[in-house]
């Protein structure tokens, strides 16, 4: 009964117990515990990648009108599996001239930084890695590392054209990391705290993504440039920089920065169901844990959907464009988001919480439809103002000109 | 909204309008014009409910709405300013709101909106037009677009804000305030096409003539407040006490009261700007600016605002008054004005621009108004007012339209004629009907066509207080003003629209735009209908139909009221004979004119000659005040006075300077001071080379030498504080 | 259980370090790498003291962690402005080692 | 000796050591590296202090944003890849006697305070607490005026380094 209600914590507890049962100090059953429960983790989210390639694949071709990978196994299914085989025993190539200990280090920590999110990750009630006190701000930390291992891989390659990508890639990364955290106070500032499962518990009545529903939607724009996914895929924008920082990358080191950039996909649409969906909230996974599990893996696949759907429909953006969307729309916007949900959060304090969820769910949409009108107005100044445009418009006063006469 | 409120935001928002056009909209026409208009709009509206609750208030001219903040602390109080409605500003609001709006209205048109943009055009010159090709490839030549279009809605929202404030200031000072607003509009609107040399001219004229009576103005102004330690009509006007004391009190000239010498500099100050003679000069040459200028700053507001002041102010001017000596100010008003009316009369007959001779009846028409105070007609004097506003902004107005259709016409046939002269024009009436119904409407209330126009009623009471107040002088010199006023108005309308075109631009001639059409229309019908309001009891037949609303509403701003006027049928008659007389006149005279040349030109002989020279007053001005303010500034001043007495000491003096400086130097500064200063200067060379060494450009060193007096610092605290 | 001296005398150590490093270093941003350094000792000092106050004063006690917000920020607008340099001096003499940027010298 | 200290000294040797490499490596590209190390070497030592947030802080601010910008101005200031000649001034050894006497001068010094060697124990739960940091931060009792402050400096920061490093060949074109 107790296995079928919580298998993860049954199997932790069974494990620990056997540990102690050993004869070891508590402090070495605490630590092979947490080793064993990461590896555990990290190579099945590894594996996972497998699946989470053929899922892609197989929407992105839908959306295409296309099959996608329909002949290895059923559905296709084993597709990525002979993919990966086939990486796997491709030729290693390290170009010359390339600095060895920073070209071998960045498809790990790639990797790493990815996995590393997981820590903090509450899966359900009874698992989670590590309750830090300050896990949203290490969620945003550990970005940094992988920002880390983007430089190396570029400038490890000793090839323009890798260190060009790297370049743009990096100052993507660093430019959207502001809305990011910006945005991500907001659930914060709603919960009370910097603790993912604290901010997973809050949302116990009513999700975030009700009360802030502008600061979701800077979020997860913010999440998809930070995994580089369509529209923000500039940095491996074949046509200008060949394919981004990793062109001298092959076989297995190339594999590794395909599954974190798979693994960081799908990680950080958890991230979004556990800050803005609930987690694993959900009627009834207070009492049953695996339910939990269910709710946060269901609620990741919509997120995850939703990013490839994305993917699927949406044109690249210039970079500066991006840019443009960054430091003069998202950033202005968290940052008055954020003053406006505090100033509403003191002058609700006293009413009920659904009361206070209206008048937070009014300011969010009210900053949303004003940064749209003030979007219109620039754009359609933007039109008028363009310089291609100023003969056409030569052209139609003067036409106009010549038809007053008649 | 408290009706405070609205008062408050009836002169704001046009002054807002000017700022956003200036700062914001001068490069859209449209947006400039959509702003001034807006603003002109709701202005328009706010005056109309101010208007509609203060007609409904009872004994409003004891108790006006008022509200007053304190402003500018003078010693221990404060000096106030505020805004109130009484009944005078009341229908003075409702006038104005009315013409400012149709003239605004009027403007997109008159400044050819929607159309073209000229290849030639300058800022700064009235537009040249534009050439367009039709379907059949024929090039035409419209009006085109003006291109200061922004500019002009800036200014005329600005002069708009000016007259509001004007109009609902419950003070002396802010009234002062917004006069001289007014006057900086007019001075920048007559030179709105400042390229002309002409229109230089007449700004530069106008300022400086108007300045003559603001100045004299401001000194009564500061007389009032230095007598009574207020400026606000309520305290002064309502106050007999106030006033008997200003009226007694002797002021320093001789044997004139203060409350007469103050009068009279205010009297000054309303010739100035309502240009009375002798500073009438200036509105005539002011009609260089655009036609709803002249319409709205030089006919239908801002003169009317020298007018609106000594009305305001009659109870001052009359101070003393018993009903049948005038008082000084009353009679020099009397005098003033009869003489302006009859003298801007005679001009008027024979100037061949349309625009100058509206112009000379509008200093005529003002004329009466003063005179009509000067007989102590004070109610008559406020209907004429009201009533001529109406007319005389549709008449400019219509001139407008009747100037922009022979502006097509010129541009159509390429005639090198000046589309403003009548004697080009002719025959209008059936190329341009609109505008003649509304401008007969005009012309008639204009010369006080019986018992339908508005300019009767007003006229005929202006004439009755004359006769009642027994200055028979006055009644006679108005009378004949009159009749002169029929005969020019039928002048211009039989030369401008009946007959045959005498130019082939006449008959290429049309209608205008509807958009300055309608402002006539709107305007027509006020200047029938604005006389109905105040139609005696006592008048024969019609009299008592309609109640005398007017004489009720603002006869009662008078404390004292003046006895009623006794019905009399000689005014009337002569009211009615010389309207109808001169209107048949004008027509005989001029009906079958068919050459472009006035037919009283040769039987006047030198008189015309005079009359078409203006009396030679420019001239007279020119040679009195002008040549010898020149001469005293180019010879005396600058010749005698600076050059031969001041720059001859000046030089003696700077000689001397010279050779002392010289003694001082060669015995003083070369052994003494350059020697010391050339020991300093070696000594701190060497110093310098010394220290040099040290400025060696290392990031480093400079670092290390930071941190060596950081540590220095660090053990100073250390053995200072922590151990000591 | 570890000493405060192991603390405040790694963070002596660090500091040394970094201060060798901008003064010897000749590379500009090298120079800034030292200060980096310096900053990071002086962190580790003040967390070092704040935990320590914490613990004699057995009361919770921010002035450290105050102190140690205001130097993280100083770091961060110094870096800023100090790579800004940097580079807008090497694109004007081509060079970003120090010892050929002496056009101060007297 | 116990695991704490175990972690202490296994952090500190690595930072203390890559902080040396940091001044002493040839390649400017490796001292940047090395000094990533030592600034996860500080966040290390910052979690054995019991503060986490600062430790998280460190990685965020320093590893995310100051060590990728000086890699950024790294690359920027490098024509080719490997530095040719001495990275080191010729008066290195003045710079090395400065600093070893001030290491010694500090620990001489230090070693005069009675609290020299008090123990650091493990402080209650609730000692890192972050809603006290914050409203001290903002308390006008506490420390809102710097706070202000470093605001105003950040910002001031971040125009001045725009203004700095924008390329003024642009402006001359546009």
């Amino acid at each position: 009964m107790d296995f079928l209600r919580d298998p993860f914590g049954f199997v932790i507890q069974e494990y620990t117990g056997w540990l102690g049962g050993l004869g070891l100090p508590a402090v070495w059953v605490d630590i092979i515990a947490k080793l064993t429960g990461a590896l555990v983790l990290a190579t099945g989210a590894m594996l996972f990648v497998v699946f989470l390639i053929w899922y892609e694949r197989k929407l992105i071709g839908r959306i295409q009108d296309r099959f996608g990978p329909n002949r290895v196994g059923p559905w296709g299914i084993f597709q990525p599996v002979a993919d990966m085989l086939k990486i796997f025993t491709k030729e290693y190539i390290t170009p010359i001239g390339a600095d060895k200990f920073a070209y071998n280090l960045a498809p790990i920590l790639a990797v790493a930084a990815v996995l590393l999110l997981w820590s903090v990750l509450p899966l359900s009630v009874t698992v989670v890695g590590t309750d830090l006190n300050v896990g949203l701000l290490f969620l945003v930390a550990v970005g940094g590392l992988g920002e880390m291992s983007y430089i190396l891989a570029g400038w490890g390659s000793n090839n323009k054209y890798a260190l060009l990508g790297a370049f743009r890639l990096v100052a993507q990364l660093i430019s959207y990391e502001v809305p990011l955290v910006l945005s991500a106070l907001v659930p914060v500032m709603l919960a009370g705290t910097l603790s993912v499962n604290g901010i997973v518990q809050a949302q116990e009545s009513v999700w975030f993504i009700v009360a802030a529903p502008a600061a979701a939607l800077i979020f997860f724009i913010a999440s998809i440039a930070e995994i580089g996914r369509s529209p923000f895929d500039l940095i491996e924008a074949e046509s200008e920089l060949v394919a981004g920082y990793n062109i001298e990358y092959s076989g297995l080191k190339f594999g590794m920065f395909f599954v974190a950039e798979f693994l960081h996909a799908f990680t950080v649409s958890m991230i979004f169901a556990t800050v803005f969906l609930g987690g694993w909230q959900g009627p009834g996974a207070a009492e049953i844990p695996v339910l939990g599990f269910v709710y946060l893996m269901l609620k990741t696949f919509v997120v995850y959907f939703v990013t490839i759907l994305f993917r699927g429909t949406l044109p690249r953006f210039r970079i500066d464009q991006m840019m443009n969307l960054n430091w003069k729309v998202l950033t202005p916007l968290s940052l008055a988001l954020i003053m406006a949900m505090a100033i509403v959060g003191g002058l609700t304090r006293e009413l009920p919480v659904f009361w206070q969820v209206i008048a937070f769910l009014l300011v969010n949409l009210l900053l949303l439809g004003a940064t749209d009108q003030l979007m219109r107005l620039s754009q359609s100044r933007k039109t008028k103002s363009n310089l291609p445009m100023q003969p056409l418009r030569k052209v139609l006063t003067t036409s106009t000109k010549h038809g007053a006469g008649e | 909204m408290a009706v405070e409120t609205l008062i408050v935001l009836i002169p704001l928002l046009p002054l807002l309008a000017f700022f956003a056009i200036v700062l914001f909209a001068h490069r859209n026409n449209a947006l400039s014009h959509w702003l001034a208009l807006i603003a002109a709009g709701v202005a328009w509206m706010l005056s109309m409910i101010v208007f509609r609750r203060a007609v409904q208030t009872e004994e409003l001219s004891r108790f006006p709405f008022a509200a007053a903040i304190e402003w500018l602390p003078t010693g221990s109080a404060a000096l106030k300013i505020g805004v109130q409605i009484d009944p005078l500003s009341a229908v003075t609001l409702f006038f104005v709101a009315w013409t400012v709006l149709m003239i605004f209205i009027y403007s997109i048109g008159y400044h050819n909106f929607g159309q073209p943009k000229g290849e030639h055009d300058r800022p700064g010159l009235p537009p040249h037009g534009a050439e367009i090709r039709d379907g059949h490839g024929h090039v035409h030549r419209v009006p085109s677009i003006e291109p200061m279009y922004a500019r002009f809605f800036a200014l005329i929202s600005l002069f708009a804000f000016a007259m509001f404030l004007l109009v609902i200031t419950d003070n002396l000072l802010t009234l002062y305030i917004g006069w001289e607003i007014m006057g900086l509009c007019s001075y920048l609107l007559i030179g709105f096409w400042y390229a002309k040399e002409s229109a230089r001219n007449a700004m530069i004229k106008a300022f400086l003539t108007t300045r003559v009576g603001d100045v004299f103005m401001l000194l009564g102004l500061a007389a009032l407040y230095s007598l009574t330690g207020t400026l606000n009509y309520q305290v002064i006007l309502n106050n007999p006490s106030v006033l008997n004391g200003l009226a007694s009190a002797a002021s320093p000239l001789a044997g004139v009261s203060w409350a007469g010498l103050i009068g009279i500099l205010l009297i000054i100050g309303t010739i100035g700007k309502s240009a009375q003679f002798p500073l009438h000069i200036w509105l005539p040459d002011a009609m260089e600016g655009p036609t709803p200028v002249s319409a709205m700053i030089h006919a239908a507001t801002m003169v009317s605002a020298g007018v609106y002041l000594v009305i305001r102010f009659f109870p001052l001017l009359s101070a003393g008054w018993d009903g049948h000596h005038l008082t000084l100010p009353m009679l020099v008003m009397g005098a003033v004005g009869a003489f302006t009316a009859l003298f801007a009369a005679t001009i008027a007959l024979a100037q061949n621009d349309i625009k100058r001779v509206l112009a000379y009846s509008t200093i005529s028409q003002l004329g009466y108004m003063i005179a009509a105070l000067g007989v102590g007609a004070y109610v008559a004097a406020a209907f004429h007012l009201v009533t001529h506003a109406f007319f005389k902004a549709l008449l400019f107005l219509g001139s407008g339209s009747v100037i922009h259709g022979m502006e097509h016409g010129v541009f159509h046939t390429g005639e090198n004629i000046d589309p403003q002269n009548m004697l080009y024009m002719g025959g209008l009436r059936k190329k341009m009907p609109l505008t003649f119904w509304t401008f007969l409407a005009g012309g008639l209330a204009l010369s006080g066509f019986p018992l339908i126009t508005a300019g009767f009623w007003s006229k005929d009471e202006i004439l009755s207080g004359a006769y009642a107040s027994g200055q028979t002088a006055i009644f006679w010199m108005l009378a004949a003003a009159a009749l002169l006023t029929a005969f020019y108005t039928m002048r211009q309308i039989t030369l401008t629209f009946l007959g045959q075109p005498r130019s082939h631009s006449a008959e290429h001639a049309h209608e205008s735009r509807p958009v300055m059409t309608i402002p006539l229309v709107i305007l027509a019908f006020f200047a029938i209908t604005a006389g109905w309001v105040g139609i005696p009891e006592y008048f024969p037949a019609v009299g008592g139909l309609l109640p005398n609303w007017f004489e009720e509403f603002v006869g009662s701003m008078l404390v004292s009221h003046g006895e009623m006027a006794h019905f009399s049928l000689l005014p009337l008659g002569v009211s009615v004979v010389v309207a109808l007389g001169g209107l048949w006149m004008g027509w005989l005279t001029y009906r079958g004119v068919v050459r472009p040349v006035d037919p009283l030109e040769k039987p006047l002989g030198g008189i015309y000659t005079l009359l078409r020279n203006k009396y030679y007053v420019d001239e007279f001005y020119q040679w009195a005040f002008i040549r010898p303010a020149r001469w005293l500034a180019e010879t005396l001043t600058d010749r005698w006075l600076d050059r031969t007495i001041i720059d001859g000491a000046l030089h003696s003096i700077a000689g001397f300077g010279v050779w002392l400086g010289k003694s001082l130097r060669r015995w003083i500064d070369l052994p003494v001071i350059n020697g010391a200063g050339d020991l300093t200067a070696a000594g701190t060379r060497n110093l310098g080379a010394f220290l040099r060494s040290l400025q060696s450009g290392r990031v480093q060193i400079y670092a290390t030498v930071g941190l060596g007096l950081a540590a220095m610092v660090a053990i100073l605290i250390y053995f200072l504080w922590v151990i000591g | 259980m570890i000493p405060l001296a192991w603390y405040l005398i790694f963070s002596a150590a660090l500091f040394c370090i970094g201060l060798f490093g901008a003064l010897a270093r000749k590379n500009a941003v090298a120079i800034l790498m030292g200060v980096e350094l310096m900053l990071n000792a002086v962190n580790v000092n003040l967390i070092a003291f704040w935990h320590y106050y914490a613990q004699v004063r057995s009361a919770p006690y921010v002035h450290g962690l105050a102190f140690t917000t205001m130097v993280f920020v100083v770091a961060a607008a110094e870096v800023a402005v100090g790579l800004a340099l940097v580079i807008s001096a090497y694109r004007r003499r081509q060079t970003p080692v120090v010892d050929e940027l002496t056009l101060l010298k007297g | 000796m116990n695991g704490l200290q175990v972690v202490f000294l296994l952090a500190a040797l690595v930072s203390l050591f890559s902080a040396a490499m940091v001044v002493s490596a040839r390649r400017m590209m490796h001292a940047a590296l090395w000094l990533v190390l030592t600034l996860m070497g500080v966040a290390v030592i910052f979690v054995t202090l019991q503060s986490s947030f600062f430790a998280v802080v460190q990685v965020l601010v320093y590893v995310g944003a100051i060590a990728i910008l000086i890699i950024f101005s790294v690359m920027l200031t490098r024509r080719v890849m490997e530095d040719h000649g001495d990275q080191i001034l010729p008066g290195w050894r003045a710079a090395g006697l400065v600093a070893g006497l001030l290491f010694a001068i500090i620990v001489g010094f230090l070693a005069l305070w009675q609290g020299f060697t008090t123990m650091l124990v493990e402080l209650p739960a609730d000692a890192d607490n972050l809603l006290d940091l914050g409203q001290a931060l903002v308390s006008p009792q506490g420390y809102a005026l710097p706070f202000e402050l470093a605001s105003v400096l950040l910002v001031a920061a971040l125009i001045g380094a725009i203004t700095i490093a924008v390329d003024r060949k642009e402006d001359q074109h546009g």
